[in-house]
């Protein structure tokens, strides 16, 4: 595979690590009911068959945690973007 | 029909002739008293024991490709029962004591093989790690055997013992783990299972499991509709595609795992030898091939075939650890789908519907525990309780913490 | 009070002469020491305000992704968003960092990283050749030219490479604790074209 | 008389190299050029090697990768390699092959009897049976059944060659150098794309190497190397021969391994055996050809049976006649061309045997020709001595000959096309399966695509190629290509030919009859894969190039199903097998994976350490004085000297991050279990990391330098771990916080001098201006000195040791100065250099966590460490480790072990039982987690975790382990056993 790292360009998929399901978001601690969406947060996911956004970081490149926009039946690749707009801002 | 020493004769020198099917392709009918979701070694395992134990001839088995088309067909055929966790360790016993009766049960070889599985292991760290899962064992009474590397040499001489760059300090065995002949696993169960009458039907999808006030109902499959009170989603790969049809969320990621089998060779590898310093192990099979295959493609995937790194990756583990079989060609590697758990270890448990039952997360564990998750999904689905030894394979024991972690890497799976 | 004398990253490990081949030298290889690196990290959304800063002290604007910019013995390599490594050709190390915290003030995080890396200039007809045995980006000049950079992947370790002339020249830097290893490496690779080693 | 079956003239050898090669231990001649099937055959060796199940005799199929009978053993000693296609295998002089999978040899082999017993053996034999009595399996059947399976013998030395990696880039990889492969090169190539030109064969042509063609005025032969010169002068064309692309990959990665020097004897120095490629094409051309299909019929498998092509290549570019008198077996019009290569090479037809009744094309002038005939059987055992043929009217005959070609139609080679889940759609039109979707940017060509003619196959190439290019911006435009000389296609494929009293062969290699198809099927593995997996067809080396496609047309016959019903099964990688060396390339041996050393490895190993490996690293486990002193000993001895004296360790391998920014603070705050924004400057607090799932990750301590920079430190092992855990932080859950942070881990040379005497040590080295005093530098105090006048460095009043200790950290390139210099400088206080164990033990006395501790598994809580968690704040893991498993009261916790008799060797992963309780899951009370000799306390002692632990101190229980043979008595007690109050460190 050949993930396109917004800042590096395509780069092959051996330069990255995966880590998941993107845009979950970190529950509110003080929330009532924190621990039960931490739990959610931290364990349950989608899984999703199809396109899905995911987290991947640049780890033997730029290390920006990046969202790749992937198809888990396929593979292929469609898009992918910074995760965090600081970083995309710096990047302009 | 029984395979006996008179039925082999006789066909002989019948040239064969009067073999029968080993199993129907039945129409399905309007409804059965349970379906399973998942042809595969663990669904067809739960419908043999449901019939077996539990006496439920009533029920189907849906298959959307062929029986056995799915993880059963692809793994490395290891089976072992050397594991460190409490939760784990009555389970995988049980399991590896089923297959040990396995062949005269079904009447059908698997080709059991107690051959033994060996883990190296390669820092005193990783020694007394091996330890305490050996001793985890022998509290269970399932016996372990912690090698020094003069015991392992003696095994298995043609390791890489001088110019290792993690040198192997020793390992642990189980005499009693070793390879079974994975598709014959799925065809003796169906056989089985066939034969008590259970009705497996062969390239019928199911599309959507039907929830009526919080009860299941049945099951849309490419079929028609077929109606049960009782379901079980045993989908492997697939089961958060299914049980996302009833409105379930799992603490369940899909990832591909590739394998890898050499041309045939003479015999070479006495035992499953698996590399400490690395994911990697490997055995022979009867034929001559060596079987073998590491650590995850560590990207989520519902394409059942692997990437280039992933390969290089795996044969250098293999080169790490027998760097003589250099000139031994790869014949073919290809993918299975892994349904991996958050903590790694597997899900046989209710869910929040009534009538609806999970048998998944398998990890890369899921071959070796063909005969005891049939078993207990069986038994759960017979009885609506846990079977004892599998009381720790709660869906909800990420939410209370009770979490089955054996390599200790925690909720992210590509790292099991 | 004893004094301490410094070592280079490849001092123990790099064996001036011949290696390989006979005769020809297709691939020219030696560590760049009197070199200081730096790693220039913009503070949060001041990236621009740094570019302006260090075209002020530098005369150079700060290269975008995957490029270098040099002026005088200063160059800037483009690491990552926001972030460069800055290289200061026959400098002291405290030098450089002390010019680019003066330039930078508070737009930016500079360390000092000239210890952290072991630097190699890589040069010659087959050195190409030699680094594609595990360099996963395209050298081919249609791809990378003068001026450009990458960092990457290759063989086992995390680089920065750069090329610094057409004829060509690259440089390459990794972890200094990977040194030998990446000496090895190039050695190896290199080998059947002739390798010339210089300290 | 050497090469009987030479012919005089011609062939794409050369007749001035004669190369003398053995096989079975006879000596040969050929010539360069040749194969060592070529060579074989010239010399009229007819009977190569034995099959899988039968061992029957068998001898050379095709000519190429596809074959599944010629397999040999190659070379010997630390070059041995089994299972080698002597139709592949280029020969070079001295060459040494011998035949493999028979005993006690090829002439006679014992395990033929496996043929008489074949009644038995039919598919699925195996699950059927071996079952009585049910011990039997592993003792008596499963170890006679491995000693018969399996080929080759497998090497047992190292290899003394190298392998290589490489990587390339392209914008069009053509695969396949035939006439398809070579005009989509040229195509491509004149718009100035670049191109990668592939072929497993050493010469450029496919076939057109192997058929006498014509090409608008010139021979295909001609053609083939005009246009190789043309592309060979482009720059950006690269042409790879001996290079089998084995596998597509997604986005445009191939799989290619080059066989740099498999055609001489021994690679020149410093060149590899063979070097795997990792592609990356943009677009990519299949020209892959096909593969001839053999005809199934009785003894189909004797040796001198021959595809039609193969006898071509060996008549036509090896100059061999394989066998003389050849009966001809076609489907196909294509047969007749061998007829005439035959005949003008000065073979003997003896009959053209035509299954089509309606076959319109005549025969060479006196050659026996019938039509609707078919070959019932092939007489002979290790070559061919008749056929026996049923002529159109029914009438039996016998045919004398001694060899047979077979041609009935092509497969095309549509492999590539499988390996991104890509189905092959069966084609009435050719009778073949043709690609279905193939992966993204490939597109196929010619033979591969089912178009046989050479013209199409031209005007293919040559318009694929061109379309590649064009659609990544080159100018490119096909080109027209001349007219080719005519040819006849036509063909009707026999799948079988039924009432055959012999064994009818469909996968050679692995002995599938069509019986064996049949009975699958009867027995209801009517699904492809199950029939496949049932019967092993296409399971064999060749991975049933030849085999798969009769045996899908066998099952649909049995199952009444047409060959689209019935569907194939799609191929995986690799093409063909790949040497395991070749995917390792570099990375064998020392090699496998980095080795990171230290700044002071140099010394230590000048001081005779030894090392073990720490993760990637190299570190001093211990500093022997002598030889023969173990390291039970040296750790004492330096245990004991630091604690009375001094000593030093090198602690550079800890992750250092250095974090700048005004948020630093309020960061640290969440990802430590502690706060850090109250931490003054100047100071340093020891720090606690959890995952989000609660568990603990990693520890170490942080400082603060000045008001906006701090320095994390890690542990060794954690360190990347934990740096890419921080980015996620940052980028991913709170972008907003503005801090920079990079690890500084290899720029700084860090050690630790510990022992009453470190600050007087320190002081030698440290620059008179700072004040080290108590007072001025106290416990958990950090400051940027100089030390060894101006060297900068950075001094840490920490101590792992529980000792009065400093690490000192120095730019790197004074690492191995300074650990010199400190050596001198401690040199009248009897300093001593310590290593790992001595580090280990020092903890365990302090009762600090450490490796074996942090292991994934554990709480801050279950490790006492409760206090560390600030009850003020959230932060990463908080929630989640107080969920309600983790605050059960019967959760093992951290305490610390004592053995009764301070001589009794307790061990690390020994589990925990009370007095007579019996051993059992429920009884288990936990596990030993560290153990050490403690040289101050004169007894070994352990940490470990146990139920309800932290009541229970004071209480005797027993430490089992079972697997070392080992139990004693051990007291629970306060994990800190040396110094609890902490006097010392102060000091």
């Amino acid at each position: 595979m050949r993930i396109p790292c917004p800042f590096c360009g395509p780069r092959d998929s051996q330069e990255f690590s995966f880590l998941g399901q993107a845009g979950l978001k970190r529950p509110d601690p003080a929330a009532p009911d924190a621990q039960k969406q931490f739990h959610d947060y931290v364990h349950i996911r989608d899984n999703k068959a199809g396109m899905t956004k995911e987290l991947w970081l640049h780890a033997n490149g730029c290390r920006s945690w990046i969202v790749v926009e992937r198809n888990t039946l396929t593979h292929e690749v469609t898009g992918s973007e910074f995760a965090s707009p600081m970083t995309k801002e710096a990047a302009q | 029909m029984h395979y006996s020493v008179f039925s082999i004769i006789s066909q002989a020198f019948k040239g064969q002739k009067d073999w029968k099917p080993v199993w129907r392709y039945p129409e399905p009918k309007a409804e059965y008293d349970m379906l399973i979701i998942g042809g595969g070694g663990h669904g067809l395992a739960t419908a043999y024991y449901l019939a077996k134990n539990h006496g439920y001839t009533n029920i189907a088995v849906i298959e959307k490709n062929y029986l056995g088309s799915g993880s059963v067909g692809r793994n490395t055929t290891i089976v072992r029962s050397n594991y460190q966790e409490p939760g784990n360790i009555p389970f995988y016993e049980h399991s590896l004591k089923l297959w040990e009766g396995l062949e005269q049960d079904l009447n059908y070889n698997a080709m059991m093989s107690q051959r033994g599985v060996l883990n190296l292991y390669h820092s005193d760290g990783q020694r007394d790690d091996y330890a305490r899962r050996g001793n985890a064992m022998m509290m269970h009474g399932v016996r372990a055997d912690l090698l020094n590397r003069e015991q392992v040499r003696e095994v298995v001489p043609f390791l890489d013992f001088d110019n290792a760059r993690f040198p192997i300090h020793g390992g642990l065995m189980q005499w009693r783990g070793g390879t079974a002949r994975h598709d014959a696993v799925a065809w003796g169960f169906a056989r089985g299972a066939d034969s008590r009458g259970v009705d497996i039907l062969q390239n019928t999808e199911a599309k959507q499991i039907r929830v009526e006030n919080g009860k299941v109902v049945g099951v849309e499959t490419s079929r028609g509709f077929i109606k049960a009170k009782k379901v079980g989603i045993v989908a492997a790969g697939n089961t958060t595609r299914i049980a996302e049809t009833a409105g379930l969320r799992l603490p369940i990621e899909s990832y591909v795992l590739q394998a890898f089998v050499s041309e045939a060779i003479k015999p070479l590898i006495p035992c499953v030898v698996t590399f400490g310093a690395g994911h990697f192990y490997i055995s022979q099979s009867d034929k001559g091939g060596l079987v073998f295959g590491a650590s995850l493609d560590y990207y989520t995937s519902y394409a059942a075939r692997g990437n280039l790194p992933g390969v290089e990756d795996t044969i250098e583990e293999a080169m790490a650890i027998m760097p003589s079989i250099s000139r031994v060609k790869l014949l073919r590697h290809w993918g299975g789908i892994m349904d991996m758990s958050m903590d790694g270890s597997p899900i046989i448990d209710k869910t929040g519907i009534e009538g609806l039952y999970i048998d998944c997360g398998w990890c890369y564990g899921g071959f070796k525990a063909t005969p005891a998750s049939g078993y207990c999904m069986a038994h759960l689905m017979a009885t609506d309780e846990s079977h004892p030894v599998a009381t720790a394979l709660k869906l909800n024991r990420f939410e209370t913490g009770h979490v089955i972690d054996e390599a200790g890497t925690g909720a992210q799976p590509n790292l099991h | 009070m004893p004094n301490l004398t410094p070592r280079s990253a490849l001092a123990p490990f790099l064996h001036a002469g011949h290696h390989g081949a006979e005769g020809k030298s297709g691939v020219t290889l030696c560590e760049v020491t009197s070199c200081a690196l730096a790693e220039l990290t913009a503070f949060k959304g001041q990236k621009n305000a740094l570019a302006s800063a260090i075209v002020t002290a530098f005369g150079v604007s700060l290269p975008s992704a995957n490029k270098t910019a040099s002026k005088d013995r200063v160059t800037f390599v483009s690491v990552g968003p926001g972030k460069w490594l800055v290289t200061g050709e026959g400098q002291a190390e405290r030098d450089l960092v002390t010019q680019l915290e003066k330039a930078a003030g508070s737009l930016a995080a500079v360390v000092d990283q000239s210890d952290a890396r072991a630097l190699v200039e890589i040069s010659g007809d087959k050195a190409r050749l030699a680094l594609a045995k595990g360099v996963m980006v395209d050298l081919d000049p249609v791809a990378f030219k003068t001026g450009d950079a990458a960092v990457s992947f290759a063989v086992q370790f995390w680089i920065t490479l750069w090329q610094t002339s057409d004829t060509p020249i690259y440089r390459l830097a990794v972890f200094r604790s990977m040194g030998r290893d990446l000496l090895h490496w190039l050695e190896s690779s290199a080998a059947e074209f002739g390798c010339e080693i210089s300290r | 008389m050497s090469q009987l079956h030479r012919i005089a003239s011609g062939g794409l050898i050369n007749r001035t190299k004669p190369l003398s090669f053995k096989f079975d231990g006879k000596s040969y001649q050929g010539f360069e050029g040749d194969t060592l099937a070529s060579a074989l055959l010239a010399n009229n060796v007819q009977l190569v090697a034995r099959s899988f199940k039968y061992h029957r005799p068998r001898g050379i199929l095709t000519a190429g990768s596809e074959e599944p009978n010629a397999l040999v053993e190659l070379r010997s000693g630390a070059r041995h390699e089994p299972n080698v296609r002597s139709t592949v295998a280029e020969l070079y002089d001295g060459l040494v092959a011998q035949s493999q999978n028979r005993w006690p040899s090829l002439g006679f082999d014992l395990g033929a009897v496996n043929s008489l017993l074949s009644p038995f053996f039919a598919a699925g034999f195996y699950y059927k049976t071996f079952m009585w009595p049910a011990a039997f399996w592993e003792k008596v059947y499963e170890p006679l059944i491995r000693r018969a399976a399996g080929l080759g013998k497998p090497p047992l030395h190292d290899d003394v060659d190298g392998y290589e990696k490489a990587f390339a880039h392209c914008d069009v990889l053509v695969i396949g150098a035939g006439p398809a492969g070579l005009s989509a090169a040229l195509a491509a190539a004149r718009s100035g794309a670049r191109v990668i030109l592939a072929d497993e064969g050493p010469l450029l042509g496919g076939r057109l190497l192997s058929d006498k063609r014509v090409i608008g005025n010139q021979s295909g032969l001609d053609w083939v190397r005009a246009t190789e010169a043309e592309l060979a002068s482009l720059p950006n064309v690269r042409l790879m021969p001996r290079t089998t692309i084995f596998g597509a990959y997604d986005h445009g990665v191939y799989g290619a391994l080059e066989r740099v020097n498999d055609h001489v004897a021994t690679p020149p120095a410093y060149e590899p055996r063979q070097r795997a490629y990792r592609i990356y094409a943009k677009r990519a051309v299949l020209a892959a050809g096909a593969i001839e299909r053999p005809h199934v019929f009785g003894n189909n498998d004797r040796p001198g049976v021959m595809l039609g092509s193969a006898m071509r290549t060996y008549i036509n570019r090896y100059a061999v006649l394989p066998t003389k008198r050849v009966a001809i077996f076609t489907s196909s019009d294509e047969a007749y061309a061998t007829a005439q290569d035959l005949i003008a090479a000065g073979g003997s037809v003896q009959a053209i045997i035509d299954t089509r009744a309606d076959a319109t094309i005549s025969a060479p002038k006196d050659i026996p020709h019938f039509k609707g005939a078919q070959i019932l059987n092939a007489h002979g055992n290790k070559q061919v001595q008749g056929v026996e043929i049923k002529l159109a009217d029914g009438t039996i005959r016998i045919l004398d000959c001694d060899g047979v070609a077979m041609s009935n139609g092509w497969n095309p080679a549509v492999h590539l096309t499988c390996h991104q889940g890509g189905r092959p759609v069966w084609d009435e039109k050719v009778n073949a399966f043709l690609p279905g979707t193939p992966p993204p940017g490939m597109s196929v060509a010619g033979a591969a695509q089912g178009h046989f003619g050479l013209k199409e196959t031209l005007v293919d190439g040559s318009q694929l190629g061109a379309a590649a290019a064009d659609e990544l911006g080159f100018k490119a435009q096909a080109i027209a290509p001349p007219d080719t000389d005519p040819e006849s296609l036509a063909h009707k494929p026999l799948w079988r030919v039924k009432s055959s009293s012999g064994k009818c062969f469909v996968d050679f290699q692995h002995d599938v009859t069509d019986t064996d198809i049949e009975l699958a099927n009867r027995e209801g593995f009517r699904s492809v894969e199950h029939m496949k997996r049932y019967t092993t067809l296409g399971m064999a080396t060749d991975q049933g190039k030849t085999a798969n496609i009769s045996g899908l047309a066998i099952l649909g016959e049995a199952s009444g199903r047409t060959m689209a019903e019935v569907g194939t099964t799609i191929f995986r990688p690799p093409y063909t097998p790949v040497s395991l060396g070749a995917l390792a390339g570099h990375h064998v041996h020392k090699n496998f994976r980095p080795t990171r050393l230290t700044p002071s490895h140099q010394w230590a190993e000048e001081q005779g350490a030894v090392f073990m490996e720490t993760g990637l690293w190299m570190r001093a486990q211990f500093f022997p004085k002598k030889k023969s002193e173990g390291w039970l000993e040296a750790m004492s001895r330096e245990v004991e000297i630091t604690r009375s004296k001094v000593g030093v360790c090198d602690v550079s391998t800890l992750g250092k991050i250095d974090f700048q920014g005004k948020d630093v603070g309020t960061f640290l705050d969440r990802v430590y279990t502690g706060t850090f924004s109250t931490l003054a400057v100047g100071k340093v607090r020891y720090g606690l990391m959890m995952r989000e799932d609660g568990f603990v990750q990693d520890d170490g301590t942080t400082a603060r330098l000045s008001e906006h920079h701090w320095l994390m430190t890690t542990t060794t092992a954690g360190a990347g771990k934990v740096m890419a855990h921080l980015e996620f932080c940052h980028q991913v859950l709170w972008p907003e916080l503005d801090i920079a942070f990079t690890s500084v881990t290899e720029q700084w040379a860090q050690y630790s001098i510990a022992g009453p005497h470190a600050r007087d040590v320190l002081k030698k080295l440290v620059d008179v201006q700072h004040d080290m005093s108590n007072d001025a530098f106290p416990y958990m105090a950090c400051g940027a000195i100089t030390i060894c006048n101006g060297i900068p460095a950075r001094l840490f009043r920490i101590s792992f040791s529980g000792e009065l200790a400093y690490e000192i950290g120095v730019p790197n390139r004074y690492g191995d100065a300074l650990v010199r210099a400190i050596m001198k400088a401690g040199e009248e206080f009897g300093i001593t250099p310590y290593g790992l164990e001595a580090l280990s033990t020092m903890r365990i006395e302090k009762g600090h966590v450490a490796g074996g501790e942090l292991n994934g598994q554990t709480t801050p809580r279950d490790l006492g460490l409760i206090k560390m968690v600030s009850q003020k704040k959230d932060c990463i893991g908080k929630h989640m480790s107080e969920r309600p498993a983790m605050l059960e009261p019967d959760r093992p916790i951290f305490v610390g072990l004592k053995p009764k008799n301070p001589n009794a060797k307790i061990t690390g992963g020994a589990h925990f039982l009370d007095k007579g309780a019996k051993p059992s899951l429920e009884n288990d009370l936990g596990h030993m987690m560290s153990v050490a000799y403690s040289p101050m306390l004169k007894s070994w002692i352990g940490l470990g975790l146990v139920k309800r632990g932290r009541e229970r101190i004071g209480d005797t229980i027993r430490a089992v382990d079972f697997v070392r043979g080992t139990e004693f008595d051990v007291e629970i007690c306060d994990p800190v056993f040396f110094d609890p109050e902490g006097a010392r460190l102060r000091a």
